[in-house]
């Protein structure tokens, strides 16, 4: 999931992987870079959504070069959507784009299944998302702090760890700001207080 | 053999920016026989002096048909004129088949002058040898466009090309000003005297040798285009007298002022 | 032992008997079958005297779940006419920027040349037929509003197959069956369209968005409704 | 013209042992010839003018633009061989077109720019083609505000987008000028905006641009404009670019000319970002004010020479 706060973009996401019921990796990262401060969440088959990425990832170093301008969130999101469509037959592919950029500030974008492109102001997706929608409506509000932002992104990814059974492990974190981007990490083991930042 | 080491091909310029084998396209056209074109608030008309190889022989077409709403006039070698009414026709089907319009004017003029200008710019391709009168109307009302073998096109109000037009067009500038709310007949008229004018001193104008094409606003209410009309043989008939006609009764007046000079 | 290259590395037929090729044949024409994932329901529409109402909601399905409620499915297209689309939302942004490259184009020469709605709606119409020919179809249906090359309300749909389709009331999807019949209450031929007023039409219009969220399940109580008239065309939120 | 004759001027990208390539020179020579056109970059907006020639009574009067509009919020007009303008004005809508089906999003004129001055350097690298025969000036407005992704579905925040820098500047005028050779910012009149960076992305190119016959009488009054202080507005704009014109048209007075222009404003201005020919009326109005210049400068012209045989 991804949402827009005060001063920027937050994503968040489980880290489970699943074939069939086995656990593949439970320490997965389903947040990738794919610029400076472009990121993106990844849901559906693996090995898709990763390839995806990795030409999106191409793309805006491209663009970056080439432009002599670090490309926006709204570019990238372009690029993605373009690819999930042209190849809907193909992909099994469910992207958030979450990004910031100066002239925009934060932006999050959804390309559900058959390759859409939708502005929100905040989205889930996956397998646990089902589970939570009646989480974030209630609980979500505009312009939100950091640190509220942080529990709200935290608070719904703890409830779809805890219903949908393949979601889970640790929860990964990225804060987009005029700062860069900061990663942050949640462990069950520590009740998902810990150890945070960096 | 060659004028000068710059004229080769249409990729040399010369120093002085010119490009000559573009230049010679366009005497290509002054090769060919006139033809005229004249725009009015409501109508526009082409008019062509057609030759013959031999006594014998068939005329050269001159006026063609492309859509219901426009038709072109050319001078200068045929062959290619054809490729390029061949071209506007497939355009102009193309816009009716995808939109369901007439395709308008001024982007089926702009379409061939592009493609004109390609072989201006490529070895190996040489520059269409032909003139096109363009007339017809669209949304927009009556047009009449000039197109040459460089590519270049322009709305025009009035013109003539081919072969001693500066005679038709001296006409054309003289009577500008009546062109604008000039009736359909007379602006068939004025062609057809433009064209007279350009005629060398052995020659005149006959149902064989002349052609005329039409187009304009419709009057009555529910079609807004006047088809193409495209005037030839014994149908030129009319159109001729009646033009001739009047063109006697201002040019008697003016000879006899002349021979009275020559009295006193 | 057969020495054809085809034959090569296959069992011997005089030991096996001959060998069943036609798995290799199996391979029809590329169909790239798809169907619609995110979708918009209904777009109702109606012609009046003077133009056309034309609505639509703002929802888009993902299956049952109701996943995007801010999907605004009405396009204007150069102030004279507006597109009304249903179906795939994949497909509908694919159409929004096609007329966006076409409005582009139009618009390079200033010289008074503009699509109106019946252009707009044969265009539509050749798209949608040539993509259901490469058996690609653009999952979507779509209702054209606004007026013809002689200032006439103009109304017409086409589908996912190029099937086009005219009349005073027009209605896509589940509208199709709860919307249409309470419509042609409003104006059943093109003769009734006269009397038709404006209120009337966005009356109707109303009243059927208001059934609709009422009985299809895939519907939204918030819509965008517009008129489009000689004076131009305006969408509001609803 | 010391080329003549010596046969490295025969053919397209053949260099001299000096190392110039003449076929380009003479392409130049081309240019030189066209009518005037000018292009003035304003503090919230663009203007392109250009001096048509009338070469014949029979054209139609107030038909045949020659300012061009690509995608929506740029124009451009070319000195020069004007089918090759009308390839360049094609090639610029393809490019603009291909960004737009790659990013979703109209092309900054920086890139546009780039891209075109990589098309016209292209046809001076083969012997199968010839150089274009025009230099072209290109003008448009980069959108100051958010942009979207063409296409898009809702409409994110209602609070508005968090995190903004605040002051950060995006977009506004721009103007470049594309020589037959593909060069576009080698200029007579390039003043590079001393304030901003000057990368490719935050160049906006040059203050004003000229080219055509009358390019050096247009570069020495745009040149007294001082246009890098960023005050001339749009309106004045317009009313200084017809000047100009006017001005430049003064060596070639036995010929009658038609004046066209267009603007291109900010979001908010009167062109709401867009590509467009000047009103009418203001076009006359800016005509009637260069005119009234002119004459105004005659005057000076004719009574000082008086005054000095008054004094004797």
């Amino acid at each position: 999931m991804a949402i827009t706060f005060s001063a920027g973009v937050i994503l968040g996401a489980d880290s489970r992987t699943t074939t069939g019921a086995y656990i593949a990796n439970r320490v997965t990262d389903k947040l990738t870079q794919v610029h400076d401060t472009i990121w993106c969440c990844r849901s559906g088959s693996a090995a898709d959504t990763q390839a995806v990425a990795d030409i999106v990832h191409y793309h805006l170093g491209m663009y970056g070069i080439t432009n002599e301008e670090a490309p926006t969130t709204q570019t990238a999101a372009a690029l993605f959507q373009e690819l999930c469509y042209d190849n809907k037959d193909q992909l099994s592919a469910g992207m958030i784009i979450a990004g910031y950029d100066p002239r925009h500030g934060g932006s999050v974008y959804s390309i559900p299944l058959g390759g859409s492109l939708h502005k929100q102001s905040y989205a889930i997706g996956g397998s646990g998302s089902t589970y939570i929608y009646g989480y974030c409506d209630s609980y979500w509000k505009e312009g939100m702090s950091e640190e509220e932002g942080i529990d709200f992104v935290k608070g719904a990814l703890r409830e779809a760890i805890k219903w949908d059974g393949s979601s889970g492990g640790v929860i990964r974190l990225v804060v987009l700001t005029n700062e860069g981007a900061i990663r942050h990490l949640y462990l069950p083991d520590q009740d998902y207080k810990g150890p945070g930042k960096g | 053999m060659f004028r000068n080491n710059y004229d080769n091909d249409s990729v040399t310029f010369s120093p002085q920016g010119r490009i000559f084998q573009v230049e010679y396209a366009s005497e290509a056209v002054k090769q060919g026989s006139v033809v005229v074109g004249i725009v009015s608030k409501t109508h526009t008309v082409l008019v062509a002096l057609k030759r013959n190889a031999e006594e014998l022989s068939s005329y050269q077409k001159k006026v063609i048909g492309i859509d219901e709403h426009f038709g072109i006039a050319l001078a200068g070698l045929a062959s290619d004129a054809r490729v390029l009414s061949n071209f506007m026709k497939q355009q102009a089907l193309a816009s009716k088949m995808t939109y369901g319009r007439p395709i308008p004017l001024e982007r089926i003029v702009t379409q061939i002058g592009d493609r004109a200008q390609t072989s201006t710019q490529v070895y190996g391709k040489r520059p269409y040898g032909v003139g096109l009168l363009i007339a017809g109307v669209d949304e927009t009302g009556p047009h009449l466009f000039e197109f040459q073998p460089s590519g270049m096109t322009q709305e025009m109000i009035a013109c003539a090309i081919g072969a001693r037009s500066q005679m038709a067009r001296t006409y054309l500038e003289r009577h500008l000003d009546e062109f604008a709310d000039a009736s359909r007949d007379e602006l068939i008229k004025h062609g057809l005297l433009a064209l007279k004018e350009s005629l060398s001193q052995d020659k005149e104008l006959t149902v064989d040798n002349a052609s005329v094409g039409v187009t304009g606003i419709a009057k009555d209410g529910k079609r807004k285009v006047e088809t193409f009309k495209l005037y030839d043989g014994s149908e030129v008939g009319p159109l001729l007298e009646a033009a001739l006609e009047s063109a006697e009764l201002a040019g008697g007046e003016a000879r006899e002022g002349e021979s009275m000079e020559v009295d006193s | 032992m057969n020495h054809l290259p085809q034959a090569w590395g296959r069992p011997r037929d005089d030991v096996y008997g001959p060998y069943d090729a036609s798995y290799l044949q199996s391979r029809l024409p590329q169909a790239h079958t798809q169907s619609p994932i995110v979708t918009g329901t209904s777009v109702l529409a109606v012609k009046f005297k003077d133009g056309v109402v034309i609505a639509a909601d703002n929802l888009a399905s993902y299956g049952s779940l109701a996943r995007f409620t801010d999907v605004k499915r009405l396009r204007p297209f150069n102030s004279k006419s507006i597109v009304g689309i249903g179906g795939d939302v994949s497909d509908m942004q694919y159409l929004d920027r096609l007329l966006n490259s076409l409005d582009v184009t139009e618009n390079y020469s200033s010289t008074g040349h503009s699509l109106n709605a019946k252009n707009l709606h044969t265009y539509l119409s050749k798209v949608m037929y040539k993509r259901r020919s490469d058996i690609n179809p653009l999952w979507n249906q779509m209702l054209v509003a606004g007026l013809d090359g002689n200032d006439e309300p103009f109304l017409s749909s086409v589908d996912l197959l190029g099937t086009t389709f005219s009349s005073p009331t027009l209605a896509t999807g589940f509208g199709a069956h709860l919307a249409q019949p309470l419509l042609r209450k409003v104006a059943d031929d093109e003769s009734k369209v006269a009397d038709v007023t404006r209120e009337r039409a966005v009356e109707a219009v109303k009243e059927c968005m208001k059934v609709l969220f009422y009985r299809d399940a895939r519907s939204l109580d918030r819509y965008s409704i517009a008129v489009v008239t000689k004076e131009g065309g305006g969408v509001e939120g609803g | 013209m010391t080329s003549i004759g010596t046969g490295y001027d025969l053919q397209n990208s053949v260099f001299s042992p000096d190392g110039r390539n003449f076929q380009v020179e003479y392409a130049v020579k081309a240019v030189e010839n066209g009518g005037t056109c000018v292009g003035i970059r304003c503090k919230d907006g663009v203007v392109l003018a250009v001096e048509k020639i009338i070469t014949s009574k029979l054209l139609k009067p107030g038909a045949n633009k020659k300012i061009a509009t690509v995608d929506r919020n740029v124009g451009i007009v070319s000195s020069g061989i004007i089918p090759d303008g009308r390839h360049f004005v094609s090639r610029a809508r393809d490019e603009a077109a291909s960004w737009r089906s790659t990013y979703k999003a109209p092309i900054p004129l920086a890139a546009l720019a780039g891209r075109l001055g990589g098309y016209v350097q292209a046809y001076t690298l083969y012997s199968s083609v010839r150089p274009f025969g025009v230099t072209a000036i290109v003008g448009g407005w980069d959108s100051e505000g958010e942009l979207g992704v063409d296409g898009q579905v809702g409409s994110g925040p209602s609070v508005g987008t968090g995190g903004k820098k605040p002051g950060a500047k995006a977009g506004g005028p721009a103007l470049y000028m594309i020589e037959p050779s593909g060069s576009y910012w080698v200029s007579l009149l390039i003043t590079r905006d001393g304030i901003h960076k000057t990368d490719k992305a935050h160049s906006k190119g040059y203050y004003g641009a000229a080219t055509g016959k009358g390019r050096q009488t247009a570069k020495s009054e745009l040149e007294k404009l001082d246009l890098a202080s960023g005050n001339l507005s749009l309106e004045a704009g317009v009313k200084e670019a017809a000047r100009i014109i006017y001005v430049a048209h003064e060596d070639s007075k036995d010929k009658e000319f038609e004046l066209e222009m267009s603007w291109i404003s900010s979001m908010d201005g009167p062109t709401k970002g867009r590509h467009q020919e000047v009103p009418k009326d203001m076009l006359e109005e800016a005509e009637k004010l260069a005119k009234k210049a002119l004459e105004g400068e005659d005057e000076e012209e004719t009574t000082a020479p008086e005054g000095e045989t008054m004094e004797e």
